[in-house]
């Protein structure tokens, strides 16, 4: 029964915006016109376009990132269990290495993007002109 | 002593030996890779020979050489390599080396001395032709037979291609191949189902298929039928699936499609196609694996009406056609059709020596015909042609032997064994009314076969040259009539192997040497003996006019005389100077031979009927039967371009199609489990 | 406690809401985000499951799935934008000129 | 030999030594990251591409001498069951990663020459080495985790293989089908395997069988999980409804890639699918979850999508893609003629399969990378491009006419033997229609196959073919050596039938 109050507050939560939305729609004078309809800019007349190109070199860094957050994720358990694993009797063989080669592997590949150029901030002459051209817009 | 036994593989190694010599050889072999071929070819038939001779004295075996893969589970299959001599494949053996040596030698003056390029793919292509229809001949169970049936296949598909720069060949290698392939996919499956009902496919021995399937019948053994299955009716199933490929090969209704286009190959290639190799393999899977074959009476009736059919219709389309290779093409279908006949009527003796008989005419009359488009440069047209008797001997003697032999006129070859074959067709058939109906359609084809072969010969070598070709042909060398006489020589005497007439009317034993031999009389394997056949077939014989050598007799005199009107009715409208004016010719003659006119009249009437007769029987088989056979195709093309429409190219779809897919199935197999 | 049939309701729901979104969006970068949602459905169950059969191989996976859901969003992430480079847009129904 | 057997499995040494084929592969793909960490600018084209062969062909060498040792096989031992059973060593697991070795030896050597150009060549060879790995643990996965976690390790690479030419569009809107086709796929196939945690409570195959008769109310659950991951097995083996993204994918990645995904990546998809269904789900049968008939279907409409779309394709490359969707019908066989009990005839059928697989490995490779030799040549990607170059090239000509043949199934090199076991195995298993709509659709394959045989033999060139003037090294030694094992396998088939049969054998004792 607890559920039916909750159930209720929903029920009418959902109905009170809904019934404003459809109140308002019915009284209100329908007055279209271009200006109604544009982007809201803080009261500044919009230019251009919305979409902004941002550098590709933002996903990189997000992409090594989110690649190492996911390090994150794979030694929690890890760090879990590991001292109960020690107190068990299991050898460090068993209880480190595993780990040590996991986080080898991510070194090598951190290495390897890092030497390739992946986290270099480049500046190519592409990038260059494209901020020039943000700036005078 | 060493036996004949341990070079049996050598017999096929050797042509297989000259592909590969050929193939990579190249264009530094003497004579472009042929002697290399002729070689092989002769070293194959003098092998067979001699294998031939230790059947003769009771060496037949059975050997296994090599084992590719035992299965473990249930079922323990094996698929194994091994060579069955016995009488029949012997035999079979020098028939096969023979006209492949003899084509070999052929090619030396209708391919090299014509100049035409790309020689040693041709010989590599003859080689392996030559190979895969050996091993075929020597195979001990049905899948290495199965093997070996393709590669003949796709060796046909390689030569009937081989001018593939002209418009014809490629297509029409194509539609061989694919025919054929199609027949095949139902032998397929009648192998795997053979090896699933018995767990073998060896063709001799106790535990053979055929054994297995005599027991079986008898309640002495249990074999696996699928869903419980009578099992009868299941052999009558398998056997028929096997008869798919058997149809396609041997270009029996309604597969025979690809054989009149596959002329477009080089002529020597057709002869060993139509003589020995390709063609002969259809019917001689069914000899080979007979055993297995009388057990079932419906498939027995079924293959000896297909037959019959064949036979006449095929033959009443060769009235009609204009080139000469065409005629002869009609005619290979129409004999095999006599064959078939033979085997569905019990005559497994008869059928083996049409075999026999037909190699060797039938190679004849190609190489004949080579030999005739040699002279005309390479026209084919008949209606150019005439009046070659007197420039070319040779080919005009031996034609002749052979096309004697064709229509059946004694005492040629032919005329023994498509006697032998009516004969068993009538004797078994007076109970059997499908065969009785074969056996009425086969003789009815007598006449025609008389008829369009002697059209041929007259139009080609009789009457006065029609053309500027026909009249200085082009000379033909020793290795065009060497050939041409062999056979031509064997065209005459083969039908002396199987006297059985001469025997039954005159009361002379043992002239039946083809009786004795496919009987094991002179040893063999047990259980693969034309007696042991007889014993099974579901027929029983019997005779008209009150006993055996009266309807000997009156069966040989109706089908003689068949032939006879059917050659004399070429005779008169063809054996004449020049044959296109035939009617208007008769309007000068008929004051003077008012008779006559009457006659001439009745003649014309005759041939424009059975010109409107074959004409439509040709555009039945044009219309209808390519037609199902192109529709088949235009159907899965049709629907092969319906189906990939699925693939739209938006990602969005796939996902939706996926998720729907994904929804029914999950939908599906709820309700049938009862998940929810 | 929360009966289990209940999370198995969220789940699907979830997951199925996650295919509404793959089945309507045309942006690669949403297509992306709903096939997270239905990863994560799947998590839901894992979890939820684990703690009903007292075992902790459920929470394990969930965290493996977890792991890979944010790898696969690496991967995809460089593929929207080689596809950005080379199409001018994300809209995965540009993407169509191989077909049939 | 059997030194492999002696040791506890918790023995990281132990481990190692069981796993060497997966670990060498491994670290093959990080000694290629770090020769190109040392030399970053240095284009060491034939130095990865010779350390990436090695790699490959130790790992192939290992699992063949553990296969001929009988290495975690009945006769030493049994499997060997590691890291608490998420991994099992036995003839399965080994078997399929022979295929991927193989098939990664032959896609390397034909990479060497195609990636000649590119600007760095060790991604593409580590990425390539890094899927092989994956495929390798997906082998001898036994616990629906390494499943699920292995078939992504897979994933992710093949997804950048694709979408490897970052200019090219058709490369990288094929990176894109395959990619959101194979997120949706890998949603279902994780929400399947939390379904069936939800029923069972255990994802190890063996604890999983045990709990399937008595999960009771949810049956119903159980019975969503096993077709969800079916249909995760069915996005790995591009099997209708999931094969979406395989005629995309296939015809625009680049070819070698294409080679490795229609060869190995399928196997490896099967691989999976066999262990799965065969160890863990087996006993569902008996419960009103009939995945048996589940697979019988989808392989049924498999073989007729993919063949009957392949037959009016312009273009070679994707009608073998189509051609690669029909085989996996073929291979589905194996799964769908498994009945309950039926021991015997259930591992004859799957040993077909499995051998059907690995011979498939061979001549679709080879068709692929021929078809990589012709995009190097820059010909074009049609039928009638392919006119007449059997003229410049008749060695690749002939191997490829092996292949279309081969997989067409004549009776002459090693597809048809793999085919007619195959379809001898279902008719065996009672499945007769199975094989029946497999010869039917064999037929009909012929006919595309026998085109491009045409094309290249039996017709005169419509283009110009005289930028066919170089022979490419290592991918005509890729191809010809496709082409003679394709050939050979016909002769040394029963090896390879026998290997297979054991293995499955092993799985169903």
């Amino acid at each position: 029964m607890s559920w039916l109050a909750i159930g209720a507050l929903a029920l009418v939560g959902i109905a009170i915006p809904l019934a404003m939305i459809v109140v308002s729609a019915l009284l209100r004078p329908a007055v279209p016109e271009s200006g109604k309809k544009t982007t809201y800019e803080s009261g500044e007349i919009p230019t251009g376009s919305g979409r902004v190109q941002l550098n590709i070199q933002y996903y990189m860094v997000a992409l090594l990132f989110v690649v190492f957050d996911i390090e994150t994720v794979m030694v929690f358990p890890w760090a879990v269990m590991y001292r109960s694993a020690l107190e068990a009797g299991v050898p460090l063989s068993q209880a480190l290495l595993p780990l040590l080669a996991f986080i080898g592997i991510l070194v090598v590949g951190l290495v390897w993007a890092w030497r390739v150029g992946a986290v270099q901030w480049t500046r190519s002459i592409r990038a260059a002109t494209q901020k020039t051209e943000r700036q005078n817009t | 002593m060493v036996s004949a036994s341990a070079y049996v593989p050598a017999i096929v190694l050797l042509p297989f030996v000259s592909f590969i010599v050929a193939l990579f050889g190249r264009d530094n072999l003497p004579k472009r890779g042929a002697y290399g071929g002729i070689a092989a070819t002769a070293g194959s038939l003098a092998l067979s020979l001699w294998v031939l001779v230790s059947v003769r004295n009771g060496a037949a075996f059975q050997e296994t050489y090599y084992t590719w893969a035992t299965g473990v589970g249930s079922q323990p299959w094996g698929l194994t390599f091994g060579a069955l001599i016995d009488p029949l494949s012997a035999l079979m053996l020098v028939i096969v080396s023979l006209v492949a040596m003899l084509v070999h030698i052929f090619s030396l003056g209708y391919m090299n001395d014509e100049d035409e390029r790309d020689l040693p793919r041709y010989y590599a292509g003859l080689g392996l032709f030559t190979a895969s229809m050996l091993g075929f001949v020597i195979a001990d169970n049905l899948l290495m037979a199965f093997m070996f049936f393709e590669l003949v296949g796709l060796c046909s598909y390689l030569l009937i291609g081989f001018h593939f720069r002209e418009p014809g060949p490629p297509s029409a290698a194509k539609k061989a191949f694919l025919v054929t392939r199609f027949g095949d996919y139902f032998f397929l499956v009648g192998v795997v189902a053979v090896f699933t009902t018995f767990g073998t496919a060896a063709f001799a021995g106790t535990e053979s298929f055929p054994a297995l399937a005599e027991a079986a019948l008898n309640g002495e053994a249990t074999v696996w039928t699928p869903g419980g299955l009578e099992v009868s009716t299941w052999f009558t199933i398998v056997g028929l699936l096997i008869l798919g490929g058997v149809i396609g090969k041997s270009a029996q209704f309604p597969l025979h499609t690809w054989l009149p286009d596959a002329m477009e190959g080089p002529t020597p290639v057709s002869a060993l196609i139509h003589a020995a190799t390709m063609v002969a393999a259809g019917v001689y899977l069914v000899a080979r694996m007979y055993g297995f074959y009388v057990l079932s009476p419906t498939t027995m009736a079924i293959i000896a009406f297909v037959g019959g059919f064949t036979a006449l219709f095929a033959a009443t389309m060769g009235v009609v056609k204009r080139e000469l290779k065409q005629v002869l093409a009609y005619s290979t279908i129409s004999q095999y059709g006599y064959m078939m006949l033979a085997l569905g009527s019990g005559g497994y003796v008869a059928a083996v020596f049409h075999l026999t008989t037909h190699a060797f005419f039938k190679a004849l009359l190609f190489l004949g015909a080579g030999s005739v488009i040699i002279a005309m440069h390479h026209n084919e047209d008949m209606w150019d042609m005439g009046g070659l008797k007197d420039k070319m001997p040779v080919t005009y003697w031996t034609f002749l032997a052979g096309s004697l032999a064709l229509a059946g006129i004694f005492p040629f070859a032919g005329f023994w064994s498509k006697d032998e074959i009516l004969y068993e067709a009538l004797i078994h058939g007076l109970d059997e009314p499908l065969i009785l109906g074969a056996y009425v359609m086969g003789l009815l084809a007598v006449p025609v076969t008389a008829f369009y072969t002697f059209r041929m010969v007259f139009l080609t070598f009789h009457g006065e040259p029609r053309s500027s070709l026909a009249r200085d042909p082009h000379p033909v060398r020793w290795n065009v009539k060497g050939p041409l006489s062999v056979l031509g020589v064997l065209a005459v005497v083969t039908g002396g192997i199987n006297m059985v007439p001469v025997q039954k009317v005159l009361g002379i034993e043992g002239i039946d040497y083809l009786h004795l031999w496919l009987d094991n009389h002179w040893g063999g394997i047990e259980g693969l003996s034309s007696h042991h056949y007889a014993e099974l077939n579901p027929y029983s014989s019997q005779y008209l006019f009150g006993g055996e050598v009266s309807t000997v007799l009156a069966g040989a005199a109706v089908s003689l005389g068949l032939a006879l009107g059917g050659l004399a009715l070429a005779w008169a409208l063809y054996n004449v100077a020049d044959p296109a004016e035939h009617t208007d010719k008769l309007g000068g003659l008929k004051a003077l031979l008012y008779n006559n006119y009457y006659q001439d009249e009745f003649q014309v009437w005759v041939a424009d009927n059975t010109r409107a007769v074959a004409g439509s029987a040709d555009t039945f088989d044009q219309g209808v039967i390519d037609g199902v056979v192109n529709g088949v195709s235009s159907v899965s093309l049709l629907s092969s371009e319906r189906i990939r429409r699925i693939q739209s190219g938006v990602v969005s779809n796939y996902a939706l199609l996926l998720t729907l897919g994904l929804t029914t199935l999950l939908v599906v197999f709820g309700l049938i489990g009862g998940w929810f | 406690m929360v009966p289990p049939e209940y999370y198995l309701v969220l789940s699907a729901a979830i997951f199925c809401i996650g295919l509404f979104g793959i089945l309507t969006r045309r942006n690669a970068l949403y297509f992306l985000m709903s096939a997270e949602l239905m990863l994560n459905a799947a998590v839901i169950n894992l979890v939820a499951f684990s703690f009903q059969w007292g075992n902790l191989t459920g929470q394990t996976f969930a965290l493996f799935v977890i792991a890979l859901a944010a790898a696969e969003v690496a991967v995809g992430i460089g593929i929207v934008l080689v596809l950005y480079r080379n199409f001018g847009e994300i809209d995965v129904l540009n993407a169509d000129s191989m077909r049939w | 030999m059997s030194l492999l057997l002696q040791g506890t499995a918790t023995d990281w040494v132990f481990s190692v030594r069981a796993l060497l084929p997966v670990v060498l592969l491994a670290l093959t793909g990080l000694v290629v990251f770090g020769i190109n960490s040392l030399r970053p600018d240095g284009r060491d084209n034939k130095l990865l591409a010779l350390t990436s062969i090695a790699g490959t062909l130790s790992a192939l060498g290992v699992a063949i001498w553990y296969l001929l040792a009988g290495t975690g096989q009945p006769t030493h031992g049994g499997a060997i069951s590691l890291f608490s059973g998420a991994i099992i060593v036995d003839g399965l697991g080994l078997f399929f990663t022979a295929i991927f070795t193989s098939v990664a030896t032959l896609v390397i050597a034909a990479s060497y020459d195609y990636f000649e150009t590119d600007a760095n060549p060790a991604s593409f060879y580590s990425l390539l080495l890094l899927a092989t790995t994956a495929m390798g643990l997906m082998a001898v996965s036994n616990s629906l985790a390494t499943v699920f976690v292995s078939l992504e390790m897979a994933s992710l690479p093949s997804y950048a293989l694709v979408a490897y030419l970052k200019d090219n569009r058709g490369s990288v809107e094929a990176g894109l089908k395959y990619f959101l086709i194979g997120a949706v796929s890998s949603a279902v196939l994780a929400f399947g395997i939390s379904l069936v945690y939800a029923a069972t409570g255990s994802l190890l195959l063996p604890d999983i069988a045990a709990q399937i008769g008595s999960v009771g109310d949810l049956n119903g659950v159980l019975g969503v999980g096993i077709v969800m991951v079916a249909g995760g097995v069915a996005f790995k083996t591009a099997s209708v409804p999931f094969h979406f993204w395989a005629p995309e994918a296939y015809e625009g990645a680049p070819a070698p890639v294409s080679a490795f995904l229609s060869s190995a990546s399928k196997a490896a998809g099967f691989a999976v699918g066999f262990r799965v269904f065969a160890t863990a789900f087996q006993p569902a049968l008996d419960i009103g979850i009939d995945w048996g008939l589940l697979f019988g279907i989808l392989a049924v409409v498999t073989m007729v999508l993919g063949n009957f779309a392949a037959a009016t394709q312009t273009e070679v490359k994707r009608m073998l893609a189509y051609s690669s969707i029909g085989h996996a019908g073929y291979a589905l066989i194996g799964l769908a003629a498994i009945t309950a009990g039926a021991s015997a005839t259930n591992a004859t059928v799957m040993g077909a399969a499995m051998a059907h697989l690995f011979v498939y490995g061979f001549m679709n490779t080879g068709a692929f990378l021929f078809i990589a030799m012709v995009e190097r040549w820059g010909v074009g990607r049609t039928f009638e491009d392919y006119a007449g170059l059997a003229e410049r090239a008749p060695m690749a000509s002939l191997a490829m006419a092996v292949f279309m043949f081969s997989l067409a199934g004549l009776p002459l090199f090693g597809g048809f033997l793999s085919k007619y076991v195959l379809f001898l195995g279902a008719i065996n298993a009672g499945f007769w229609w199975l094989a029946a709509v497999g010869a039917v659709t064999s037929a009909l394959s012929l006919f595309y196959y026998s085109r491009v045989v045409k094309a290249l033999w039996l017709e005169d060139a419509t283009t110009d073919l005289d930028a066919i003037g170089d022979a490419p090294t290592g991918l005509y030694a890729a191809v010809i050596v496709a082409g003679v094992v394709t050939v050979l396998l016909l002769p040394g088939f029963g090896p390879v039938i026998e290997t297979a049969e054991a293995a499955a054998a092993a799985l169903f004792a």
